[in-house]
């Protein structure tokens, strides 16, 4: 057997309810009974090493690198805690199986339950502290299941939502707070850190740490002023809130400051910290489980009030507040969870947990009023049960402190009224439900639930009275081993019922006295809160999400308008922003390469080239003399190619130019031709601000790139064109050869570009103007005759060019593009010309096909040097010499290059064709030629 | 010449840019097609300009750098494909929406409402 | 035979698929592309295991396409990040595509062929060791996602897309400057000689390649969702269709990953004049790109916008942990970035699910009518949430804590801590509140009755259940991302690999 | 023989375009020519609608350079009109009758119009009956028609036989 | 001297492009433009070679005659879109 | 450039004719465009002068490369594509004016027809009038 089992059982153990989903409701019970009975037994073997001071211990290997292993111990702190865990779960499980209505789905409440188990086992036994935390979470996420177990209501889903955000928003703090932890004791086992105690206090980093840590801590056991989600959990079903909210999850901040006492006590802050968090929290709870009207309220906030008074023992941290505290752990663990559960056999018979409504219930649930009192005497301090005696150390210990020097003495006097308070509302819990005159109408008769259901309750009643009168026996042998673990050293446990008359019991007797005073004025206080109404936590909450969530999307709306020009602007400052440091680190912009001198020719295109972008950007309204200036740019710019030296670009750049300058006139016919005045002046202010700006960056990188010294890659090519590629056309051999992979990738989005225009174009039905913008009717002639005459004569001898252009690619200017646009525009020719269906009925070619098969060609060329062992588009070529013929050349790159030109012409007309069938079917047909 | 050059180059971007942030679809894609002729000719003369060299091997002892041109190849037409495809994007969102204006007139985003 | 060449094989495989599949295929193509399109994914994500394998043997496989040795010709460097994140995008997309199977690409045309150049395209951008090749491919990728993004149509879908594809065509055009930049002062675009270059810079020549570095950060940044370049993506991947979502889970990581390739390599620590300029940026990006992402996930009402927010958290944090320049928070990265990887991707895809099922109200947070298979989106959503937030204990928690703890307690990491822990809190309350509107806050009567095919749930689940894979097998795949990140970080041994000069 | 050469002339003006193209009669080079000229009617064939046989070669050399003289002569005409007095010049608008119908020497006819400067064609009327010429000079109408009748029209009948 | 002719010649297309773009600026129809627009292109071809004659090349015969075969393209296609607003119908 | 000048005297003589004819008509037409009064006249001025100037640089151009070695004639291509396609833009640019109605040079004289030119369809034609 192995310890892991504990925590491993429940967690697999979840998915059991789940698959037994068709059983009947005992055997689900049965089932789910089993598995921390399982646990039960496991941990009675370890039980006995434990209570002799050995910690067993048990590892398995998760994330070594980063320090977080699956380890566990069972030391004292642990086995209390696994104890109250698997012992209160057994009887949560069983009073469950009675409290859930038929309607219920009980399966996923086990299975959270369980779940849930699991993962509070794994807090208190994990020897990793980021383990632990891992626990922590898990806690937080099944609590948040548990709580929203009735997610149909509202206040299920708000309060556990409220639950997981509180508790997880201290458990991330809580993670910050253990890394720190973990880097300065240098690992996240126990054993590691509790050695670097003494170097975790003394470092510059604990305070830090220790706020995180408490931060986790205060907020899982619902400290001040953390307090406001745990009255709100309670719309969870009762068996979870007298599990998780009395006995276990709450317990976990407990336990965690137990767990950490060792490594973080005993400093001034600690002290001050916890104690007076404590302190206000055992005071605030107090008094509004006074207030509450909800039976589940009351104990709610009377937990509150108790996990306060533990806290502060806690913080106190002597060895015998340690013992109190541990002890009270246990104590209110046994009655808070019998509370509980008759608050909730008080709603489950009589419809309603009102106390306003409630009254007089003694004669008709006789067994529950009187296991409910022994309970609330619990809670409320009498003798002779537990509850008194962990009581009176606490007194004790508050008695017994003086760490805040002359103002000691205010601690004992606010534990008195605490426990006054405790008092008051223990004994509204018992007379205001069972006294308090005779039964008025409930919602549902009430009658003593089904013995099996009181049960628990009665258990745990009788462990009350059994630890009042023999704490010794009960409870002293764990709660040595528990201390120990918490301070650090040996400890002997002494506890008994009666201490003589000394200072705490006349404190008690004060409390109980003034407590029934104070129940007694109970109504002046209740009017005394009516002012502070409307103050509920959950809606506060709510409020604050919804407040934060609604100014989150303003802020967003206000940012992300939507506007592409501000997306833009953003892009364009950033890049203004990040380049002007750059730029202003280059010492002189120009890099000392003499120039070269100006001709007239550059200076008359410059200057057109300057003017026709400025009569672009500034005649955009006037949309086809915009596209005329763009094209003036566009041959310019091919003619600027031709000069410097790039003869392909040139040719590549007018037909590129064409084609584009096509396709956007077409377009145009389905724009606005004029638009008017759009932005405003502040606007095109900006707008020009940043532009001047991007383009004098653009400018001064150009002319520091242009004038400085150069040594590149590009000699290679040159030598090896002719030698290596087998052309003398460097920039034609570079791109089906040296860097054909380029090439493949760009036709290949051609390729790609036009299945998504055909995709595009696919089921639109495109505005269509019947006039032009000056409401003139079209011209009635589709064809004219003289464009179509010379446009048939010019397709073959387009073909013969670009036969011609293609041949000759690899040895002087050309190439497959060029070739294919060549091709391609005599055919859009045609398409202007003679119509589409003219088309159709002549050219019968599947250009999406014959685009794939170009791009295909072009990879298989690739593909097939791998015959020959060598990489992918690895060339070949020879120098062939038939008779007639003559010599020439033979290159696979050829191939490689028609493929690119199939893929042009394919890419290029399927576009097209795609674009003018969309028109031309919704065209009426009327008269042609 | 260079600086003729540059200076070129850089009122050429800064018009495309003014065009790329207006409001509407058609001088936004027009703005995009003339950045990239800027562009191209940006990466084209990042191989120093020259004058009467086209590398072609064996015509003359200086070429023009041969690399730089083929990146502009390959960069006009990925450039050309993507022309095409905005500008029918354009048609198609002007189809669709009714207006060729690049932004939503309501400032409230979709996922938002 | 194959083995000698594959590197390149997870790049031609989608390539050759997508060219099948646009030819026509009869009267009912569809099957048939389907058919290709499965065969191609499932290929592809053999291949791209059996490249990690070799890369782990070999360290970095260099394929010199056209036999042209680097500089001079293109070259792939597959290293250990290449090969890691062509896996990611294989694994990622064989789910993705089984749902898109289930009637999504009927609902525009070559959708199969364009999921498939869309995989190439990023395959491509991961392998390539050549800058202006990367242009390239970002392209190729780039094209497929404008195509894919309106796929099914739509007013707002349209909008979004012309938005993308316009910054993104501007994003283009700043890539060709700065890789022109590069080039008119280095001489060279091969990624491992552009650093041995970078490295001898100096004065005026290094702050002109630090210009066109600085640029690229932009470019990349885009591609990233970087703030302030993000805005995009919330609405582009909220608006388009869920499988479309799913597959560009990966695509901003694209960014990241040239992000980390280039700052590495080319202006990493070793680039004397010129190490890491990104850096500083980097970390204030990433920090306010959490912010932001998180400020938008507290305003969302749709899941799918939430889901998108989510991804640029994501990114955030990927961004100002690679910003600490340490290969223990690259390791740590390279693991969130998987994780993240796919549960954005499972969780777009159940958004999808969710919305389809829902009805009316479809992906609003918003109550709204039972679904026909309500508990079990329940128990997903939760476990995707749990992961995506980052609560113990599946993969995201374990990314967060690596990140955390590899980021060592000093004065900078505790910000990204803080950034982490608060934009976790932030997540858990509005995921929660996103959930529980949907699933928890239903309106009483009868179910919805359209039930999504069981295919599609099992792709999410396939989807989810790598994360519950990654925090089981945590250790060695951490182990892994911190081979990645030495190897990342060892620079010197990428020009001794990848370049071979003088070759005449 | 028809269906191997469809249109014979057109492979032919194809091939001479090659070889001007090319710039070199090489046998490779004629060779490579031939097929393609061949090859490229049969792909184009049915973008190829029923022209007119050019019935007599002979007459359309003729034809070219009588056309060649015309716009140098007319070029120097209209050069000096620009010059002297372009405020003064009395353009007209009117129809030149046509007297054929098929559609290649009509775009032949209408083309010479045009490239021969002072005159332009603007339009073939409705069911091209005639040819819609603006012209530049302050000859009357009457005058230009008849010299297009003799000069082109006319020659282009013959060339054409039609 | 053929050299100083041919400066001349730059001068004078030099000056005739300017000329029609200035034309297309001032416009003032659509028509106007168009044909601006093509006589531009036809001077840049005239520029071209005359450039290949300076530089005593071969390289730019290629992009005339692409100037020759296609720069109407452009024009035709605006003058359809003016006659019938659908290029291809 | 050098090779220019070492070419045979007398072809130089005759490629400078050309050049300076073909440039000189290039400029005339182009002062033509900018100078003349309407679209139609406009029309004329480029549609010719460039036409002979192209021609004269072709000939030129052949002139030059044909001295220099074999006969080189493929300039010639240009030409006759040219002649091939300017009449044709310039067709379609006069219908187009003609279409929108664009305002004539008042000394035309319009010999025109009723049917002559292609009226457009109006089916209101009132409204469209002026």
């Amino acid at each position: 057997m192995n310890l892991l089992f504990i925590i491993f059982a429940p967690f697999f153990g979840a998915l059991l309810p789940l698959l037994f989903k068709q059983a009947s409701r005992p055997i689900k019970t049965g089932i789910t009974l089993l598995v921390p009975l399982f646990c039960l037994v496991v941990l009675f073997q370890y039980v006995p090493a434990t209570l002799a001071g050995e910690v067993p211990k048990q590892m398995v290997e998760w994330l070594p690198g980063v320090g977080l292993d699956f380890a566990v111990r069972l030391d004292g702190l642990s086995l209390l805690f696994v104890g109250l865990i698997l012992g209160i779960g057994v009887l949560i499980i069983g009073y469950a199986h009675y409290y859930l209505s038929s309607n219920d789905d009980e399966s996923r409440f086990y299975s959270c339950l369980l779940l849930f188990m699991s993962s509070m086992l794994g807090i208190v036994m994990a020897d990793n502290i980021l383990l632990m935390w891992v626990f922590w979470e898990l806690t937080s996420i099944s609590s948040f299941l548990l709580i929203g177990y009735w997610f149909h209501s509202s206040d299920a889903r708000r309060g556990a939502r409220m639950a997981l955000a509180t508790t997880g928003a201290g458990g991330l703090a809580l993670l910050a707070g253990l890394l720190i932890i973990g880097h300065i004791a240098g690992g996240y086992q126990l054993d590691t850190v509790f050695a670097a105690a003494e170097q975790i206090k003394a470092h510059a980093y604990y305070v830090p740490a220790l706020i995180l840590v408490l931060l986790g801590a205060f907020t899982k056991s619902a400290q001040f002023p953390f307090q406001f989600w745990l009255p709100h959990a309670m719309a969870a079903p009762t068996p979870v809130s007298a599990y998780l909210h009395s006995a276990t999850m709450v317990k976990a901040g407990i336990f965690l400051l137990a767990r950490f006492h060792p490594v973080l006590a005993e400093t001034e802050l600690w002290f001050t910290l916890v104690t007076l968090t404590g302190l206000i929290t055992m005071l605030v709870g107090a008094y509004f489980a006074l207030l509450k009207h909800d039976l589940k309220g009351l104990l709610a906030f009377s937990t509150v009030s108790h996990l306060g008074l533990i806290c502060m023992l806690l913080g106190i941290g002597t060895q015998a507040a340690v013992i109190a505290a541990l002890f009270h752990i246990i104590n209110h663990a046994l009655f808070k969870a019998a509370l509980f559960m008759t608050a909730g056999i008080i709603d489950h018979e009589s419809g309603t947990r009102d106390m306003r409504k409630l009254q007089g219930l003694m004669s008709l649930m006789p067994i529950t009023a009187t296991l409910a009192m022994i309970v609330a005497a619990s809670m409320a301090g009498i003798p002779p049960f537990n509850g008194f005696m962990s009581k009176e150390l606490f007194l004790d210990q508050a008695l017994q402190q003086h760490l805040f020097g002359g103002l000691s003495w205010f601690i004992p006097i606010l534990a008195t009224v605490g426990a006054m308070l405790s008092v008051a509302y223990s004994i509204r819990f018992i007379h205001d439900v069972f006294f308090n005159g005779d039964y008025k109408e409930t919602p549902k008769k009430p009658h003593d639930p089904p013995r099996m259901m009181s049960a628990p309750v009665a258990l745990l009643g009788f462990l009350c009275i059994a630890i009042g009168i023999a704490p010794m026996t009960m409870v002293s042998g764990l709660l040595d081993q528990a201390a120990a673990a918490v301070t650090g050293s040996p400890v002997e446990v002494k506890l008994s019922l009666w201490h003589g008359f000394n200072m705490p019991l006349l404190m008690s007797v004060v409390a109980v006295i003034g407590g029934i005073l104070i129940y007694l004025a109970r109504d002046q206080l209740f009017t005394f809160n009516r002012q502070f109404d409307g103050q509920d936590a959950k809606h506060n909450f709510e409020r604050i999400v919804q407040k934060t969530s609604d100014a989150a999307a303003n802020f967003y709306e206000r940012l992300d308008t939507g506007s592409l020009q501000r997306y833009i602007a953003f892009v364009l400052i950033s890049v203004i922003v990040v380049l002007l440091p750059s730029l202003s680190d280059l010492s002189v912009v120009t890099g000392g390469k003499p120039q070269l001198p100006v001709d007239m020719v550059s200076m008359v295109g410059a200057i057109i080239l300057i003017s026709a972008a400025f009569a672009t950007a500034t005649l955009h309204r006037n949309r086809f003399v915009m596209l005329m200036m763009l094209s003036v740019v566009g041959l310019v710019v091919s003619l600027a190619f031709a000069h410097f030296s790039a003869p392909d670009l040139a040719m590549t750049q007018l037909v590129v130019e064409v084609v584009s300058i096509i396709l956007m006139i077409l377009a145009l016919f389905f724009m606005p031709q004029k638009t008017s005045r759009a932005s405003s002046g502040h606007r095109v202010f900006r707008d020009i601000i940043i532009a001047s700006f991007i383009g004098g960056i653009v400018a001064t990188l150009n002319f520091a790139i242009l004038t400085s010294p150069f040594e590149s890659i590009s000699d290679f090519f040159l030598a090896n064109a002719k030698s290596g590629g087998g052309g003398t056309n460097v920039v034609n051999v570079i791109l089906v050869d040296f860097r054909g992979f380029d090439t493949l990738g760009e036709i290949t989005v051609l390729a790609i570009a036009a299945a998504g225009i055909h995709k595009l174009l696919n089921k639109l039905k495109p505005f269509m103007p019947s006039s032009d913008i000056d409401g003139r009717p079209w011209h009635r002639i589709r064809h004219p005759l003289m464009l179509t005459t010379v446009a048939n004569i010019l397709l073959p001898m387009a073909m013969v060019v670009a036969a011609y252009i293609f041949l000759r690619g690899h040895n002087l200017p050309g190439g497959g593009f060029i070739a294919g646009l060549i091709v391609a525009s005599a055919m859009i020719l045609q398409y202007i010309a003679n119509g589409v269906d003219w088309m159709k009925e002549r050219f019968s070619v599947n250009y999406q096909s014959l685009m794939s098969f170009g791009v295909l060609i072009a990879a298989l060329t690739g593909l097939g040097s791998w015959l020959f062992g060598k990489p992918f588009l690895t060339s070949w070529f020879t120098y062939l010499d038939w008779p007639v013929v003559g010599k020439f050349e033979f290159a696979t790159a050829l191939l490689f290059d028609l493929g690119v030109f199939l893929t042009v012409v394919g890419a290029t007309m399927m576009i097209l064709s795609n674009f003018g069938k969309m028109t031309t079917r919704h065209r009426p047909t009327h008269e042609g030629h | 010449m260079e600086t003729l050059y540059s200076v070129t180059v850089g009122i050429l971007t800064a018009c495309s840019v003014f065009l790329i942030l207006r409001g509407r679809s058609f001088p936004v894609v027009v703005g995009i097609t003339m950045l990239s002729y800027a562009v191209n000719l940006f990466l084209f003369s990042t191989g120093r300009l020259t004058i009467d060299g086209a590398p072609i091997y064996g015509t003359q002892e200086t070429y023009a750098d041969p690399l730089p041109q083929a990146l502009v190849l390959t960069a006009i037409v990925i450039g050309f494909a993507m022309t095409a495809y905005s500008i029918i994007l354009a048609v198609r969102a002007r189809g669709e929406i009714g207006t060729d204006e690049v932004n939503q007139q309501d400032n409230s985003t979709e996922g938002n409402r | 035979m194959w083995q000698q060449h594959l590197a390149i094989l997870p790049i031609l495989v989608p390539l050759l698929a997508a060219l099948l599949q646009l030819l026509p295929w009869g009267d009912r193509p569809q099957p048939r592309r389907r058919a290709i399109g499965l065969l191609s994914s499932i290929l592809t994500l053999i291949l791209s295991i059996a490249l990690l394998v070799q890369v782990n043997q070999d360290q970095m496989i260099v394929y010199a396409l056209g036999n042209w040795s680097a500089p001079f010709g293109i070259v792939l460097m597959v290293d250990k990040l290449s090969a890691l994140m062509m896996l990611i995008t294989a694994i990622l997309a064989l789910p993705v595509l089984i749902y898109g199977c289930y009637a999504e690409d009927n609902l525009g045309s070559h959708f199969q062929a364009l999921f498939q150049f869309q995989v190439m395209g990023i395959m491509g951008a991961f392998a390539t060791g050549d800058i202006f090749n990367l242009f390239v491919f970002f392209e190729v990728l780039l094209i497929s996602s404008y195509a894919l993004l309106m796929h099914g149509g739509g007013k707002f879908r349209l909008r979004t897309t012309l938005h993308y594809v316009l910054l993104n065509l501007l994003g283009s055009a700043l890539f060709l400057i700065s890789v022109g930049t590069l080039y008119g002062v280095t001489g060279t675009l091969n990624m491992a000689d552009l650093a041995t270059q970078v490295q001898q810079l100096s004065g005026d020549q290094a702050a002109l390649a630090k210009a066109g570095g600085m640029m690229l950060l932009i470019v990349f940044g885009i591609k990233a969702a970087i703030l302030p370049l993000h805005f995009w993506l919330p609405q582009a991947y909220s608006t388009t269709t869920g499988v479309v979502a799913a597959l560009f889970a990966i695509m901003t990581k694209v960014g990241v990953y040239a992000i980390v390739r280039v700052y590495t390599l080319i202006f990493g620590p070793e680039a004397n004049e010129l190490a890491l300029i990104a850096h500083d940026w980097l970390w204030i990006m990433g920090l306010i790109t959490m912010l932001a992402g998180a400020i938008g996930i507290i305003g969302a009402r749709d899941l799918r916008l939430l889901v998108a927010y989510l991804v640029v958290i994501s990114i955030g944090t990927l961004i100002a942990t690679y910003s600490l320049n340490g290969v223990a928070t690259t390791g740590a990265m390279l693991f969130y970035l998987i994780h993240s990887t796919f549960i954005t991707g499972a969780l777009f895809l159940l958004a999808d699910l969710i919305a389809f099922e829902r009805g009316k109200t479809a992906s609003r947070i918003v109550s709204g009518k039972k679904m026909a298979n309500h508990s079990a989106y329940s128990v997903m959503f939760l476990i995707a949430a749990i992961a995506i937030i980052g609560l113990p204990p599946l993969s995201g928690f374990v990314g967060k804590l690596m990140i955390m703890e590899s980021a060592s307690p000093t004065g900078a990491s505790f910000w990204l801590w803080g950034a982490m822990l608060g934009a976790t809190l932030i997540m858990l309350i509005s995921v929660t509140r996103a959930g529980s509107k949907m699933l928890w806050h239903t309106l009483s009567g009868k179910a919805n009755e359209q039930s999504a095919p069981l295919g599609k749930r099992a792709a999410v689940v396939m989807l989810l259940s790598l994360s519950v894979v990654m925090t089981l097998f945590a250790s060695p795949i951490r182990n892994y991302t911190d081979d990645v990140a030495e190897q990342l970080y060892d620079i010197d041994q990428y020009p001794s690999r990848v370049l071979i000069k003088g070759v005449e | 023989m028809k269906k191997l050469f469809p249109t014979p002339l057109l492979s032919f003006f194809l091939l001479t375009l090659w070889v001007l193209l090319f710039n070199s009669v090489s046998p490779g080079v004629v060779i490579l020519g031939a097929l393609f000229s061949w090859f490229i009617p049969f792909l184009f064939r049915a973008a190829w609608p029923n022209f007119a046989k050019v019935k007599r070669p002979d007459l359309a050399v003729v034809y070219f350079f009588i056309l060649l003289n015309d716009i140098v002569v007319a070029n120097f005409k209209v050069a000096s009109m620009i010059l002297r007095k372009p405020r003064s010049i009395k353009p007209a608008l009117f129809v030149f009758p046509l007297d054929m119908k098929e559609e290649l020497p009509v775009t032949l006819l209408a083309s010479t119009i045009t490239l021969t400067p002072g005159t332009v064609s603007c339009e073939i009327t409705r069911g091209r009956k005639g040819i819609l010429i603006h012209a530049f000079s302050e000859e009357s109408p009457e005058e230009v028609i008849k010299t297009i009748r003799n000069r082109y029209e006319r020659r282009l009948k013959e060339i054409f036989q039609c | 001297m053929l050299t100083t002719v041919l400066h001349i010649a730059f001068l004078l297309f030099s000056l005739s492009v300017l000329m029609n773009f200035w034309r297309l600026i001032k416009g003032p129809d659509l028509p106007d433009r168009i044909l601006a627009l093509d006589t531009i292109y036809i001077n840049s071809l005239a520029l071209l070679l005359l450039l290949g004659m300076y530089q005593n090349t071969q390289t730019y015969f290629e992009a005339a005659l692409l100037i020759a075969m296609f720069g109407f393209v452009g024009t035709i296609a605006a003058g359809k879109f003016l006659l019938r607003g659908d290029l291809i119908e | 450039m050098d090779a220019l000048n070492q070419l045979p005297e007398w072809s130089q003589w005759l490629a400078a004719f050309f050049i300076l004819l073909g440039a000189i008509f290039a400029f005339i037409g182009s002062l033509g465009l900018a100078i003349l009064p309407d679209f139609f006249t406009r029309l004329h001025a480029p549609t010719k002068n460039t036409t002979i100037g192209i021609g004269g640089i072709v000939i030129a151009s052949i002139l030059i490369t044909s001295v220099q070695g074999a006969i080189n004639l493929n300039e010639l291509l240009i030409a006759i594509f040219l002649f091939l396609t300017a009449p044709i833009s310039a067709h379609i640019m006069a219908k187009a004016a003609l279409h929108t109605e664009l305002k004539m040079f008042n000394r035309t004289k319009d010999f025109r027809q009723e049917g002559d030119s292609y009226k457009h369809i109006l089916p209101n034609k009132k409204d469209m009038e002026p």
